[in-house]
């Protein structure tokens, strides 16, 4: 990606470039081509002409129809993460980032990643809106306060690259950096297994899943008080009052934090579940979304989420 | 040259004497004078801000100033140079003066609501400068909440209150400027024949009264939410921080183009001047003025690209960004097609137009980059971003606004101000300017972000060179000063038409009377008639 | 229009009465559930009683072009701060979720 | 430094044509743009010295007032964005916190504003036929009702702060819903705060229109400072029309209406 936003790049300063040499030139050389002679000389009377007046209108909004179009397509590109990308969960806090791996390691401004592989990462703020940005890969997403956002990228040279915040966030906005290890695929898995062994999210998701007791109301096989989760991630629910939403990152965050928003079917207003709001770090709420990810209908189970 | 007139009528400047007569005056001749002053006052004030930062910058590890202190400086530099001086600049001071002559009125349709204008600036004013003294203000301009209204312990809430009441200051004066364009032109002055100076400044008139109060009730938000506990943008209580983006830039953004809209009427007048010829597409001109202001309500969204806005969303911004981008376009080239087989003279005024017209171009298209969504993703609130505004309101605006105070201030004063001196001012300010900017362009592609207190120490080259450009840009801005209080004192009298320009204007003798004009003018032809030699009627 | 019409004050009562009744029809129209129709008839009935205020009472009638233009000029502009805006809450669903 | 010398007897641009087309020209294009006759201005003691005639002034002040208006819109239209997102993104909780509401309040409230706005609009029209007991009468009963207004508003944010509905630190948290409730009121307060703040300035007017009135300044040719005001008047009341259904009735329908 980054080596085609380099090229749209140059494109863009190219036809800049034409621009800027054509009216400075031009303007230098009338200025002295045309320059005054007698102190009580007049320009010619030239009002205007309606077919120059088309052509630098038409010429310079094709040229941004150009841009637009292909910028665009990049950016829908950029903004669409591939299914098979290795999850990472990254979570800004006032001038650090914590970041955890798929497999549980955690890391503070640091991020090892293995070259070839598409990497997603989902994105939680604690405090105020902060960046996320990998210069050198192009790429950068806010991360904002009670939201997730996502970016993703696929290194392709190894190498320590710069990771920077680019959103002011406060005193050491400027200290909110680190950089981004890629790695061969084997040197990350053994940086990987040397790491300290602690529980993937998805462990972890579960682990405050059953703490906080999600799991008395929320039965797979759907005989709980709450909706069943299995394999709703992704899938469309339909709301009490008669909407209809996709259940993506957002939707799970929301529901946790203030389950009243968006009520499932069946299970009416007022929805019995006390708001998460406050009680639950945006850490413990991207390990859970994780752990829900894993949650697959149990084959033959009775009420199976509704398929997306 | 009618000199002994001049003299026996009483101009504007010396009509009542004393220091009331100043403080309580109804004249937008006077009104235009209280505000340059103040206005010259705010920019010494924000460039001190800039030379702070420019000076941190030289060395990557932050060393000059605490990091809080740094962002105090971006911040106040930001806050000040906009709104204290950018947006009131040209409509306040060349605007009030000269709209009402342009159009053969007597004064604008409200004089006292204009007292009033400068006076909410200057209370504005000193309401910002209670917050600079006791805390600062560490948000950057931008105010972005959660930040503004939950984590920053500066005084946000004076400043909030300070650029609330600033806002009415411009609030009035766009209002003073639609009505007496509308209801107070001259018999024969029609749409068609206003100076193309009057079409720019009723277009900023129309963003400043739609845009304004916008951005007045945003920061009154944050002042609420701040003080009152008020949760409208507070994430814990459910507020969307990105509610306030959308809110703060629907203004901000149609802002850059009150900024930039009287810069190009300043640059219509003094190409149409300094070549002697009519300009080139008057209506299209004209109309583009208009485009730009009514486009610039439709393309806030692309501050907010990568800020978890919907990319649906961001398209519709995305291809409007790049309308908006055409009229612009079409402005410059008309500029140039008017210097094509025009008499162009050489004297100072010419110099900030070609200054005027390379910067501008530069700007102008490094917002296209912006725009590219693909590329914004990339380039977004790094030195590009800086670089891009830069050049735009420093390049373009400052440029025209000193443009236009040289082409006017023979009119203005009635004294002729030295013209080597211009000439060396504006070509440091040229050179001095792309020294410091351009760098920074390199700078946001290889990906420094902007607001950085310290910075990886590959970027130093890049950032020495700016700081180097930044003092001779002060060299170049401190210039006028000098030569233009020089001129007060020993200027040579300014005749009633010094560039041979055609408008009211030049038809009222420098300084002109209290009331504009001995007769109230009829205008029957179009506005810069420029006759070929032979045809011209010497009395 | 050198000599200004003066409205008979029986437009003026007429008007007032209308805008009465409309209150009342709005506070009668809320009680009942109408479902999701609710906040048009609402909003349409409120954009009825600022229509007979703005006409009549302010005497829009009267006036220039020019001053209709900037009346209604300032309520479309709002249509552009919500509209747009709006847009980009309605849309964000829309990108889905990856792998669906 | 050559110049183009302007002729003394006029300040016309024209190169050449003699002097008398030019001014009758001139005088049709006058007529146009509503200026009576070149040179000869209405000799009225209100009539502003750069002013042609008093319809100009009358219009310019008309213009002037509705442009102010249209700033005035865009003010609280930042506040109605805020109310519309957050009502789409938490319809029950806006639901909830508007049965708080005390809507017989409202709706007495938006009575007495619908009278004030017909006596103001009869306070313009006693000026415009020059009855000054008309303007004294109309206007005191203007004022009378917007204090009323402000006085049923002071009790409607009395019953608010005892049930502990302000949003800060003593909000009533044991509330459904409690943060969303409390950004619902934080609209509340701030719509009917800056609402009210636009009725005690509108007071200061009346009263300012009312001394002028009492000294007889206004006539059928001088009633510009009545019928702007008025403007402003009935604006006030219009931002209230919305303000009533849309924060008031939201949950009607389900009659569950507290105190």
């Amino acid at each position: 990606m980054a080596t085609e936003m380099d090229l749209l790049y140059l494109f863009i300063a190219a036809i800049s470039a034409f621009f800027v040499v054509l009216v400075a030139a031009l303007v230098v050389i009338f200025t002295i081509k045309f320059r005054r002679r007698t102190p009580d000389e007049v320009g010619a009377d030239i009002h205007g002409s309606l077919v120059l007046e088309l052509t630098w209108t038409f010429i310079p909004f094709v040229l941004a129809m150009v841009m637009f179009v292909w910028g665009a397509d990049l950016f829908f590109r950029l903004s669409k993460p591939p299914a098979d990308a290795m999850d990472m969960y990254v979570v800004g806090k006032q001038w650090m980032w914590k970041v955890q791996h798929p497999t549980g390691v955690r890391e503070i401004n640091e991020m090892h990643v293995p070259i070839g592989r598409n990497v997603r990462i989902f994105l939680g703020s604690e405090d105020v809106i902060h960046d996320y940005s990998i210069p050198a890969f192009r790429v950068k997403m806010d991360a904002v306060p009670g939201e997730i956002t996502t970016l993703w990228f696929q290194a392709t040279v190894p190498g320590t690259y710069h990771l920077l915040c680019m959103e002011y966030c406060g005193t050491k906005h400027s200290g909110m950096i680190g950089s981004v290890i890629a790695m061969e695929p084997q040197a990350y898995e053994a940086w990987l297994s040397g790491g300290a062994s602690t529980a993937s999210p998805a462990v972890e998701g579960e682990k405050t899943f059953n703490e906080y007791a999600c799991v008395t109301c929320h039965k797979n096989d759907g005989t709980g008080r709450g909706p069943s989760l299995a394999g709703v991630y992704g899938s469309t629910v339909a709301l009490a009052d008669g909407r209809s939403v996709v259940a993506d990152d957002n939707y799970i965050h929301e529901s946790v934090m203030n389950p009243q928003a968006k009520i499932v079917k069946g299970f009416g207003p007022p929805s019995i579940m006390p708001p998460f709001q406050g009680q639950l770090s945006e850490e413990k709420i991207l390990q859970l979304i994780a752990y829900i990810k894993t949650l697959k209908p149990a084959s033959g189970a009775p009420e199976a989420a509704k398929k997306g | 040259m009618s000199t002994v007139a001049t003299q026996e009528r009483q101009s504007y400047l010396d009509a009542p004497y004393g220091l009331a007569s100043w403080l309580l005056t109804k004249d937008h001749k006077r009104i235009a004078m209280l505000y340059l002053i103040s206005i010259t006052l705010f920019f010494a004030v924000g460039g001190m801000f800039a030379a702070g930062i420019r000076m941190e910058l030289l060395t990557p590890q932050g060393d000059l100033w605490t990091s809080d202190m740094y962002n105090k400086l971006f911040t106040l530099h930001g806050v000040v140079m906009i709104f204290f001086f950018l947006i009131p600049s040209i409509p306040a001071t060349l605007g009030n003066f000269l709209l009402p002559i342009m159009i053969g009125a007597k004064d604008l349709a409200f004089p006292r609501i204009n007292l009033l204008s400068w006076y909410i600036y200057v209370l504005g004013a000193t309401i910002t400068l209670a917050a600079v003294f006791n805390g600062g203000l560490d948000t950057g301009w931008t105010f972005y909440t959660p930040y503004s209204s939950v984590a920053s312990n500066t005084s946000v809430s004076t400043a909030a209150i300070g650029v609330f009441v600033t806002g009415f200051s411009s609030i009035l004066t766009g209002l003073n400027f639609i009505v007496t364009v509308h209801r107070m032109r001259a018999p024969g002055m029609t749409w068609f024949r206003m100076p193309l100076f009057v079409w720019a400044q009723y277009a900023t008139s129309l963003v400043m009264i739609l845009g304004t109060p916008v951005v007045a009730i945003t920061v009154l938000l944050v002042f609420a939410e701040r003080a009152l506990h008020l949760g409208f943008f507070d994430p814990t209580r459910g507020g969307d921080p990105v509610l306030f983006q959308h809110l703060f830039w629907f203004y901000s953004h149609p802002a850059v183009y009150i900024m930039i809209l009287p810069g190009m009427g300043v640059m219509s007048e003094l190409v149409a001047a300094v070549s002697r010829k009519q300009v080139f597409g008057y209506g299209f001109v004209a109309f583009s003025s208009l485009a730009i202001a009514i486009l610039g309500f439709l393309v806030w969204g692309h501050h907010l690209f990568v800020s978890s806005q919907s990319i649906y969303a961001g398209l519709v911004f995305s291809i409007i960004t790049m309308l908006v981008a055409v009229p612009s376009a079409v402005k410059t080239f008309n500029w140039t097609a008017t210097m094509f087989k025009g008499s162009v003279t050489w004297e100072s005024p010419t110099f900030w137009v070609i200054g005027f017209m390379g910067l501008f171009t530069i700007g102008g298209l490094t917002g296209l980059f912006l725009a590219t969504m693909g590329l914004d993703i990339h380039l977004t609130d790094s030195y590009f971003v800086v670089a891009h505004f830069h050049y735009i309101m420093v390049g373009g605006a400052i440029m025209a606004y000193m443009g236009g105070l040289h082409f006017w201030w023979p009119k203005m004063t009635g004294k002729m101000y030295s013209e080597s001196g211009a000439k060396a001012s504006a070509i440091l300010v040229f050179l001095g300017f792309n020294l410091t900017f351009f760098p920074q362009f390199i700078l946001g592609y290889m990906g420094m972000p902007r607001r950085y207190h310290a910075y990886p120490p590959e970027w130093q080259v890049l950032n020495v060179a700016s700081t180097l450009g930044a003092s001779v840009l002060a060299v170049g801005y401190l210039l006028p000063a000098f030569y233009f209080t020089w001129s007060l004192v020993k200027g040579a009298a300014a005749p009633a038409n010094p560039w041979g320009a055609k408008g009211l204007e030049w038809t009222v003798p420098s300084p002109p009377p209290t009331f504009n004009f001995d007769e109230d003018p009829i205008v029957n032809e179009p506005a810069y008639n420029y006759k070929p030699a032979r045809e011209v009627h010497v009395a | 229009m050198s000599e200004h019409v003066i409205t008979p004050v029986r437009t003026y009562v007429a008007t007032f009465v209308a805008l009465l009744i409309l209150t009342a029809v709005t506070y009668l129209v809320a009680t009942q559930d109408f479902g999701w129709l609710n906040t048009p008839i609402a909003l349409a009935v409120a954009f009825t009683k600022a229509t007979l205020v703005v006409v009549y009472f302010m005497g829009l009638r009267y006036n220039t072009n020019l001053t209709k233009t900037v009346a209604i000029g300032g309520f479309f502009w709002l249509t552009i701060l919500f509209g747009i805006t709006m847009s980009d809450y309605l849309t964000r669903a829309w990108i889905g979720v990856p792998g669906r | 430094m050559p110049n183009f010398t302007n002729s003394r007897a006029s300040t016309s641009l024209g190169a050449g044509g003699d002097l008398e087309s030019q001014k009758t020209m001139a005088a049709s294009h006058a007529s146009s743009a509503g200026l009576s006759a070149h040179g000869h201005a209405d000799h009225n003691p209100n009539l502003q010295h750069h002013f042609y005639s008093m319809d100009q002034q009358l219009e310019a002040s008309t213009l002037g007032m509705w442009v102010f208006l249209v700033t005035e819109i865009m003010f609280f239209g930042g506040m109605f964005m805020v109310y519309i997102l957050y009502r789409h993104l938490y319809p029950e909780a806006w639901v909830l916190g508007s049965n708080h509401l005390n809507v017989s309040l409202g709706a007495l409230n938006t009575g007495v504003l619908i009278c004030s706005s017909l006596t103001m609009v009869l306070a313009v029209r006693a000026a415009q036929t020059s009855s000054r007991s008309g303007q004294i009468l109309h206007l005191i009963l203007t004022m009378a009702l917007g204090s009323v207004f402000l006085v049923v508003k002071y009790f409607e944010y009395a019953q608010k702060f005892e049930h502990h509905l302000v949003p800060g630190p003593h909000f009533d948290m044991s509330l459904p819903q409690a943060n969303q409730q409390q950004l619902f009121f934080s609209i509340y307060f701030m719509m009917t705060g800056i609402h009210a703040l636009h009725m005690i300035v509108g007071l200061g007017l009346m009263m300012t229109i009312l001394v002028m009135a009492w000294r007889g300044k206004f006539s059928a040719t001088y009633y510009t400072p009545v019928e702007v005001s008025g403007l402003y008047w009935h604006f006030v009341d219009i931002v209230w029309i919305f303000l009533f259904p849309l924060l008031y009735l939201l949950g009607a329908h389900l009659g569950a209406h507290g105190g």
